[in-house]
């Protein structure tokens, strides 16, 4: 079906991504006009939007073409010409797989949660669903300017997630969260500027089309900055170490959907911008980058898991958990090899599902007992035993057990790894110990042991609505576990993408270049040494020009 | 005298207009300090007008001194406001605002 | 014979869903019956798999079984596919074989556990992870079910998890053995750099093309897949963990850390044999590691009062055997042995688990004495493992054992050393096994009045006297040549493992077979280890064939290194403060400290410095007019300034 | 020389609002006080001015022999403050319902200021400029000082005017420096004679520009020249404050665009340099000292100076020559400023109580549970003024950082844009104020007036709808600044 088709139906298949952000913004806006104590049609309505958003997600997965690099769904309308902004959405794999995650996880989060907040009832169902439009438009967006917004203005309704339905020091969290979080975004906002103009002297075309800015070979010190600030913003998204810091707090403040969320969603941001835009429109800086990235990463993943091994707070203890995997993530994206590529991707779906349901499942005994401490607990195995098991299977994929899902992106990431360098693996390695130490750590203190407290004595088990939350989860950890491929093919057009764009530049890294003023005429020789160039990524002659007429 | 000889009695008087508004702590010396400045423009400005083609300067001096009258007449009435409400024209005493 | 093969995996599977789903709801005998039904008919698909591949030549290349595609992308390609070999089908066949018989007895066992359904799921899935280790055509996939394995023991020695000491037990046990699956992993991706697949038929087909001549980095892969073993086997340093496993419920100690899962690191290394030969230095290390572990273990095994205690670390010794034959180049020897110990050392734990069974769940054997009176069958069936395991002629241990020793001193990498190493073990292991034959059955009865001994029922009898029958004769399989056998088992594994030595031989290693002309040698060091065994009971018997063996005599003979012993040589207190103590602190340090105070601080700093500023600056707003206008006349003041400059 | 002498229409809109003032002032002489009549007959006035205005967008005229030029460029400016007037008296009125009446002649003040202002913005003389500039500063002196019986008022207004005649003395005795160098004090040919001495700048000249820089920087409230800001916001009623926040500080910005964006734009003359730097102490001094407000007018009013900042960062990088994005950017963001600026004044007017000034941060405790719709439209433009999409806010500080970053001013980018996210924090802490904190006890129910209601859902509609679809408006800034050539 194509744009022309004036069909009702084939009008909206042609914007059928613009609708899976319209449709939540029109059921937050439904909510607004809800009467004031219905708490119940609220819920209702957030839920059914967000299974509708789920549906067409679905939909999206099963008419995606896996086997191609380009963006499907793509819609391209007139924003803003004055500064050649366009209204520019798309898919490639890694979009829709974290689209889809997106789509995914806001159902099952909110059933998840249905009865832990009671209060506010509107402003959080409406934030719940503005909170997934911004997702779901981050990840779409191809064009920059279009990313940014999304990128920000999904912040306010985390903001308020956190700080109005959070726990004790809720408002600290949700400031140091948003501060922290914008730091890096206005520094990644004057890089766009920045990197705006760059393409626009150097080819005399001002846009911010996504693949327009990939084309251009930046100069080499400009790219440096711009590869920096873009990476900065990402990094404390993400958060790589040592930037990491709002997150525990972040996490163990917010409600659990809102954890839920962050983890399972809004983390990703971070790697999903360091692949989307870091690696493709700076790739000599990010080639430069990458010891200096990789060594954050494992220390983030040694550190993270070290400091969740002593974590007394469970939320607090997948937060810093959350720092170790994702260590794992950025280190399969430096790798620039396309098995580390798609393994990070399906990490970061992996964390997604695990640590998510990691937080609902907190989130449980939280709303039995109202404390987090681990040592509240123990031997609920014996009364909750159907938790036990949900437990055990999320903490042991989180663990990165083979047959479940974290195995096989963290086993991918360190394959790639191990090729580049087996330093850039092996210090991460002991990270699969830690791993086991902390979450084991976590399921021996609120599982096993004695059942020695009274109010854990009458704890229920799981009711209907907790086990219905958990199935839909435990299938995909299991399934990507056992049989990944359905998940790493449409990842793989898309780390093959990135390869190629990465290796064009690989080799000429080495130069050294001494002399900032002969900067941009080394780079011409740099990219005319380029033995290969590669047609579809590699500058065209016009850019070339342009950029000779830069340097005279 | 030269236009310069003018200039520079136009900048004392300027400069000991400023520092009248800086030390002086009597509200209405302020406003007088400050007439004491639009005075130095007007000398600036026939000075300039004296030495070069055109009576622009002059006209626009006179400009100056209905502004200076008008400034004054609103500024008088605000001192005697704050004369009324503070028992006071001392500018030193007005620091309920700050910070 | 596909068909079959994918059955034998599928068996236990449904096994394991069967428990999932109804493990809580029928009742025991029904939940036990069928999930010990279907790993016997996992056997039985076993039985007709390896007779069908036996049909096709007892000396072919094995046979591979696709099922799909696991991970492809980018130049990683990872299959699910499965191998049956010479190897894998003598693997199969114990795993089925004597899980069969595990699962039944643990009918009568577990009977009556609140658990009971839970405990055959576990075991139904751990079955499940165990042929996938041993049948997996991949690193990866033998990967999984190594962990595979290690989350069933980890569940199972934390069975009864509302006792402290069993879920630190299950904790410990998960944690040690990852450390050697990092290793292991680490390994595999030296080998994926080098290799480009982690197919192990592919490996070791071009083995001795991409590592032409051995080198440095055969020899790190070999080290570090060796690591992996020793965790999973509970070798020297990783060991510790075993011994803490018997917390767990006895048939799983027969299982899981005697007859199976413990063998995996042995049948790894015969497995990656190919590899392991073109590093030498790594076989010198499997042996001593091999050989130390045994002597080690034996040494603590003599001091032990817990009956299952005893057992675990005659366990970790016979690893230590099974390792020196490796070591020594003999895989084919070293997985002999490990088939004869799951008979004898899986019959030992269940014989134990009887005792206990009987003593109302005491394990102390200063409480035991006499029993043989009250459980004969028991008794008898224990005897028949325990001369197995000492090695009296003509059981199975007997076998392997001396074939060990031999390799040890023979073998194409043997040396007299490693012979002597393990001839002093072999001592050990005749003290131990006979005094606790002495401390439990014979002697007089130290049994509690409150206690009254009865013999268990036919369901955990009836296995321990199949499995007595394989453990008294389960060894002539393996009768070497000089006996007139045809040392049938080692020709048979050596079909899988000689692909090895064929390549070896052509790189300038030691062919297996090469030594064995050397009968007389042979002949010798058979009769030396006989000697052994009988000096073993000698000592035994001298120290413990009294009216009251308590004090025991090397308590106060030495009753330093009794001490020594008895806590196990101190590993524990060792790594608890050289590993666990500092790195402990150290992460209470990076996180109260240089999480909270350095790197929350700084960012918190960022505020603090903000607001002082903040304050700073709202506080030049003095409220004065006159500094306002200072401040406008000082502006203009240094724009004039700037202006001149 | 004497072609436009006689054309009346070019003054045609502020005369209409001329007229309206002094109907209005004549109005309250014969009713009776606080009659609703007077603002309404003000309103009506001013948007017949509003039509006026806009009729004659697209035009072109000269008056006075070339003192006087309107075009695109003044006819957004009129539309800024015509605007911005009606907004203000709707506020007002409210305001009236709970402190009390303001004197009558308080309507007539606003329709003079705006005069004034449309004098500033139709200025081709420097002189122009000051009469209008001077017509505006008096109303707004007199304006501040209009809660009677407040010591605070008359204090403020006081210092404000204190400080602004100081200030006019700068800027006149800079007027006397540019004439005595250039002959004339007409844009057009001061623009003429700096760019035919561009390798030559007479040293009179500069020292004028200084000091008329002195004097805009005054009027706009830009560091160092910014202390009577916070004082006289504060000091000022509430609606005073609104319309000093956007009105006069578009005014202001309309005669730094003329002068600094364009006529003195030219390298040869280090203003560049030194308005660098005033941006620089404007961003760092208005968002630092914000932190430490609890006065919520007074927080706005540091937060203003920051916003100048950032407007003074556009007009650093502001090069005709090269490209129209600072002169564009400064107009769009008076646009944006104001939207939210009046927004966030008329929220403090309609929560503030009668006794009780109820205008600190404390007082927006609990907001949100008390009157979420308030709450909202706080948190919105709150949101803009951070420069959080999608708001105008944020497309406002895109388009004028852009504009530094084109001109190659990066580090002024980089340096304000991590002020702004100090900014983010005392806006935020409205934010938790009213959404995270228990209400308080004593809160006064207030009497909510329709129409502040409605001004305040327009106002927000309007950052939220701009802020997503930037393009009519910033086509309209585009064309008005182009109309200065």
């Amino acid at each position: 079906m194509n744009a022309q088709d004036l069909t009702f139906f084939g009008s909206i298949w042609a914007h059928w991504l613009s609708w899976t952000i319209l449709i939540p913004v029109l059921g937050a806006l439904a909510i607004a006009i809800v009467p004031k104590d219905r708490h119940t049609l609220m819920k209702g309505i957030a839920l059914v939007v967000s299974l509708v958003v789920l549906a067409m997600g679905l939909t999206i997965w099963f008419s995606f073409d896996p086997d191609s690099a380009a963006f499907q769904f793509a819609e391209n309308m007139k924003w803003i010409p004055g500064i050649g902004a366009a209204y520019l959405v798309g898919i490639d794999g890694m979009s829709m797989m974290l689209l889809v995650l997106t789509a995914f996880l806001t159902p099952i989060a909110l059933v998840g949660t249905w009865t832990s907040v009671t209060e506010k009832m509107k402003g959080y169902t409406a934030s719940i669903l503005m909170l997934e439009a911004g997702m779901i438009g981050v990840f779409i967006a191809r064009d920059l300017f279009l990313f940014y917004i999304f990128w920000e203005a999904m912040l306010i309704p985390m903001y308020l997630l956190i700080g109005v339905w959070g726990g004790p020091r809720r408002v600290y969290a949700a400031v140091k969260f948003i501060l922290y979080t914008l730091v890096g975004s206005f520094l990644m906002l004057i890089a766009i500027l920045a990197l705006y103009f760059l393409h626009g002297r150097l080819t005399g075309i001002y846009t911010f089309d996504l693949a327009a800015l990939e084309q251009i070979a930046l100069p080499f010190g400009p790219q440096m900055w711009l590869f920096l600030a873009f990476t900065f913003a990402f990094c404390i998204k993400v958060p790589l170490w040592p930037f990491h810091t709002w997150l525990p707090d972040a996490h163990v403040e917010a409600p659990t959907f809102g954890s839920v969320i962050l983890a399972g969603v809004l983390l990703k941001m971070g790697t999903y911008g360091l692949l989307r835009f870091s690696l493709p429109i700076f790739p000599i800086a990010a080639t430069i980058a990458v010891p200096w990235m990789a060594t954050l990463a494992i220390i983030g993943i040694i550190y993270g898991g070290l400091v969740a091994w002593v974590q007394k707070d469970i939320k607090s203890l997948v937060a810093y958990s959350s720092v170790a995997h994702l260590g794992f993530v950025v280190l399969g994206i430096f790798t620039f090899r396309a098995e580390g590529l798609s393994g990070s991707i399906l990490q970061m779906v992996n964390h997604g599902l695990s640590t998510g349901a990691l937080f609902i499942l907190v989130g449980y005994i939280y709303q039995r007992r109202h404390t987090r401490e681990i040592s509240e607990f123990g031997g609920l195995a014996r009364v909750m035993p159907i938790y036990a098991a949900f437990l055990l299977v999320v903490a042991f994929s989180s663990a990165g057990l083979p047959g479940l899902n974290g195995f096989v992106g963290e086993f991918l990431i360190l394959i790639a790894a191990f090729q580049v360098s087996p330093w850039m693996a092996i210090p991460a390695i002991p990270g699969i110990i830690i791993a086991a130490l902390y979450l084991l750590r976590m399921v021996r203190g609120i599982l096993w042991g004695p059942l020695d407290k009274e109010e854990n004595k009458v704890l229920k088990d799981l009711n209907l609505r907790e086990i219905v939350t958990m199935v839909p989860l435990l299938f995909f950890i299991v399934f990507i576990g056992v049989f990944p491929k359905p998940f790493l093919r449409p990842l793989e057009p898309v780390a093959a993408k990135i390869e190629k764009r990465m290796s064009s530049v690989r080799q000429p890294v080495r130069y050294v270049i001494e002399t900032p003023t002969t900067v941009e005429s080394e780079e011409q020789e740099i990219q005319l040494k380029a033995e290969e160039p590669a047609s579809d990524t590699e500058p065209t002659e016009s850019d070339e020009l342009h950029s000779a007429e830069m340097v005279k | 005298m030269t236009l310069t000889g003018y200039l520079i009695l136009s900048a004392i008087l300027f400069t000991l207009g400023v520092l009248g508004v800086l030390l002086r702590r009597n509200a209405i010396m302020i406003l007088m300090s400050i007439e004491l400045m639009l005075n130095a423009v007007n000398l600036a400005m026939v000075a300039f007008s004296r030495f070069i083609p055109g009576l622009d300067g002059q006209v626009i001096s006179f400009l100056i001194i209905a502004i200076a009258a008008a400034e004054a007449a609103v500024g008088l009435a605000l001192v005697v406001q704050v004369a009324r409400d503070r028992q006071t024209v001392d500018v030193d005493d007005l620091t309920l605002l700050r910070g | 014979m596909t068909t079959a093969l994918k059955l034998v995996l599928l068996f236990p599977l449904i096994g394991v869903v069967f428990g999932l789903s109804f493990g809580r709801r029928l009742p025991e005998k029904v939940v036990g019956w069928i999930s010990s039904l279907c790993i016997g008919a996992a056997f039985v698909s076993a039985l007709i798999a390896v007779t069908g591949f036996i049909g096709l030549g007892a000396d072919g290349v094995g046979v591979s079984v696709r099922l799909f595609e696991w991970i492809s992308t980018g130049p990683v390609h990872i299959d699910a596919t499965l191998w049956l070999d010479q190897l894998s089908s003598v693997m199969i066949l114990v795993v089925t074989g004597v899980g069969f018989l595990i699962h039944v007895y643990s009918i009568g066992y577990m009977h009556g556990d609140w658990g009971f359904g839970r405990f055959f799921t576990y075991m139904n899935l751990f079955t499940f992870a165990m042929l996938l280790l041993v049948l997996g055509d991949s690193l990866a996939m033998l990967f999984i079910g190594w962990e595979g394995v290690g989350l069933c023991s980890y569940l199972l020695i934390g069975f009864w998890f509302e006792k402290d000491s069993a879920a630190d037990a299950g904790r410990k046990a998960f944690v040690v053995n990852r450390i050697g699956d990092a290793a292991f992993i680490s390994g595999m991706l030296g080998i994926f750099a080098l290799f480009g697949t982690l197919e192990i038929q592919e490996i070791l087909h071009n083995s001795h093309e991409i590592l032409a001549g051995g080198g440095a980095a055969v020899t790190i892969i070999t080290l570090l897949l060796f690591v992996g073993a020793t965790g999973k086997s509970a070798q020297i340093p990783l060991h510790i963990w075993l011994p803490d496993a018997m917390e767990g419920p006895t048939p799983v100690s027969a299982l899981i850390h005697a007859a199976t899962m413990v063998t995996a690191g042995v049948y790894l290394v015969a497995r990656m044999g190919v590899l392991f030969q073109m590093a030498p230095v790594t076989l010198v290390v499997v042996a001593l590691v091999g050989a130390l572990t045994a002597i080690v273990a034996g040494f603590i095994a003599i001091a032990q009062h817990d009956i299952k205690k005893v057992l675990a670390y005659s366990t970790v010794s016979q690893l230590g055997f099974m390792f020196l034959a490796l070591g020594a180049g003999a895989f084919s020897v070293g997985i002999f042995h490990l088939m004869t110990h799951a008979f004898f050392k899986g019959l030992l734990f269940l014989g134990a688990g009887s005792v206990i069974h009987a003593m109302a769940d005491k394990q102390d054997m200063r409480e035991m004495g006499g029993l043989k009176k009250h459980l004969p069958i028991t008794h008898a069936t224990m005897l028949i493992a325990g001369l197995a395991l000492a090695g009296i002629p003509f059981f199975s241990g007997f076998f392997s054992k001396d074939e060990i020793l031999f390799e040890a001193w023979a073998g194409p990498n043997g040396h007299p050393l490693f012979w002597a190493l393990g001839a002093i073990a072999a001592v050990l292991t005749g003290i131990y096994i006979f005094r606790l034959l002495y401390l439990t059955f014979w002697g007089t009865s130290r049994v509690p009045d409150d206690v009254h001994p009865h013999e268990s029922p036919y369901t955990m009898t009836v296995p321990l006297m199949i499995l007595a029958a394989l453990a008294a004769l389960g060894g002539f399989v393996g009768l070497p040549q000089v006996l007139g056998g045809g040392a049938w088992i080692q020709e048979f594994i050596g079909n899988a493992t000689g692909a090895v030595s064929h390549a070896v031989e052509a790189v300038g290693g030691h062919a297996e077979e090469a030594t064995h002309g050397n009968s007389g040698l042979q002949v010798v060091l058979m009769v030396v280890s006989v000697l052994l065994a009988l000096t073993g009971y000698w000592i035994a018997r001298k120290w413990y064939g009294r009216e009251n063996p308590y004090p025991e005599v090397p308590e106060t003979a030495a009753p330093g290194l009794w001490k020594a012993m008895r806590q196990k040589f101190y590993f524990d207190e060792f790594y608890f403060m050289v590993i666990g103590r500092p790195l402990q602190k150290a992460s209470e340090w990076l996180y109260r400290v240089f999480d909270v105070k350095v790197i929350d601080g700084t960012v918190n700093g960022a505020g603090q410095v903000t607001t002082t500023l903040a304050r700073w600056i709202a506080g030049l707003q003095v409220g004065h007019v006159g500094s306002y206008a200072l401040a406008m006349a000082g502006g203009a003041i240094i724009l004039m300034i700037l202006l001149l400059i | 020389m004497f072609e436009g002498l006689y054309s009346w229409s070019a003054v045609a809109p502020a005369l209409v609002v001329l007229a309206t003032a002094l109907v209005v002032m004549m109005t309250d002489l014969f009713v009776e006080p606080g009659n609703r009549i007077v603002p309404w007959l003000t309103i009506a006035g001013l948007f017949a001015g509003l039509v006026v205005s806009i009729s004659m967008w697209g035009t072109e005229e000269v008056a006075f022999s070339g003192a006087w030029k309107i075009g695109a460029f003044s006819i957004y400016f009129y539309c800024i403050f015509i605007v911005a007037a009606i907004i203000t008296i709707f506020f007002s009125m409210s305001h009236e319902e709970r402190r009390g009446r303001f004197p009558g002649e308080y309507w007539s003040l606003i329709p003079f200021s705006v005069v004034g202002m449309m004098v500033m913005a139709s200025a081709a003389d420097l002189i122009t400029l000051i009469i209008g500039l001077e017509t505006m500063s008096l109303c707004a002196y007199v304006m501040v000082g209009l809660n009677r019986g407040d010591k605070r008022s008359s204090e403020g207004a006081l210092k404000y005017f204190l400080l602004g005649a100081f200030a006019s003395a700068f800027l006149l005795y800079g007027t006397a420096f540019i004439y005595g160098s250039v002959i004339t004090t007409r844009f057009a040919e001061i623009t003429v004679f700096v760019s035919a001495h561009s390798n030559a700048i007479p040293f009179n000249l500069q020292v004028g520009a200084i000091l008329l820089l002195v004097g805009l920087g005054f009027k706009v409230a830009a560091v160092p020249f910014h202390m009577w800001a916070p004082d006289a916001y504060q000091a000022a009623p509430t609606p005073v404050t609104g319309f000093m926040a956007t009105a006069i500080k578009a005014a202001g910005f309309a005669a730094i665009v003329k002068i600094f964006g364009l006529m003195l734009a030219t390298s040869a003359l280090v203003l560049q340099d030194l308005i660098w730097w005033l941006a620089l102490l404007s961003m760092i001094v208005g968002n630092f000292a914000a932190v430490m407000q609890m006065n919520l007018k007074r927080m706005l009013a540091y937060s203003s100076i920051a916003h100048v900042g950032y407007l003074l960062t556009a007009i650093v990088g502001s090069d005709p020559g090269v490209s129209l994005q600072g002169g564009t950017g400064v107009l769009f963001y008076l646009v944006s400023y104001a939207l939210m600026t009046l927004g966030a004044f008329g929220v403090l007017i309609i929560i503030g109580g009668g006794e009780d000034r109820r205008e600190t941060l404390v007082d927006m405790t609990g907001l949100a549970s008390k009157s979420p719709g308030l709450a909202l439209a706080m948190t919105i433009f709150m949101v803009s003024m951070s420069g959080i999409p999608p708001t105008i806010g944020f497309f406002g500080k895109f388009y004028v950082f852009g504009a530094a970053v084109q001109s190659g001013y990066t580090g002024l980018a980089v340096i304000g844009i991590l002020t702004s996210v100090v900014g983010v924090f005392y806006y935020l802490r409205v934010v938790v104020n009213m959404y995270m904190k228990p209400a308080e006890k004593s809160f006064v129910p207030w009497r909510r007036s329709r129409i502040s209601d409605i001004t305040l859902g327009v106002l927000a509609a309007a950052v939220l709808y701009i802020g997503i679809f930037p393009q009519s408006l910033l086509d309209l800034a585009r064309s008005a600044f182009k109309s200065l050539f």
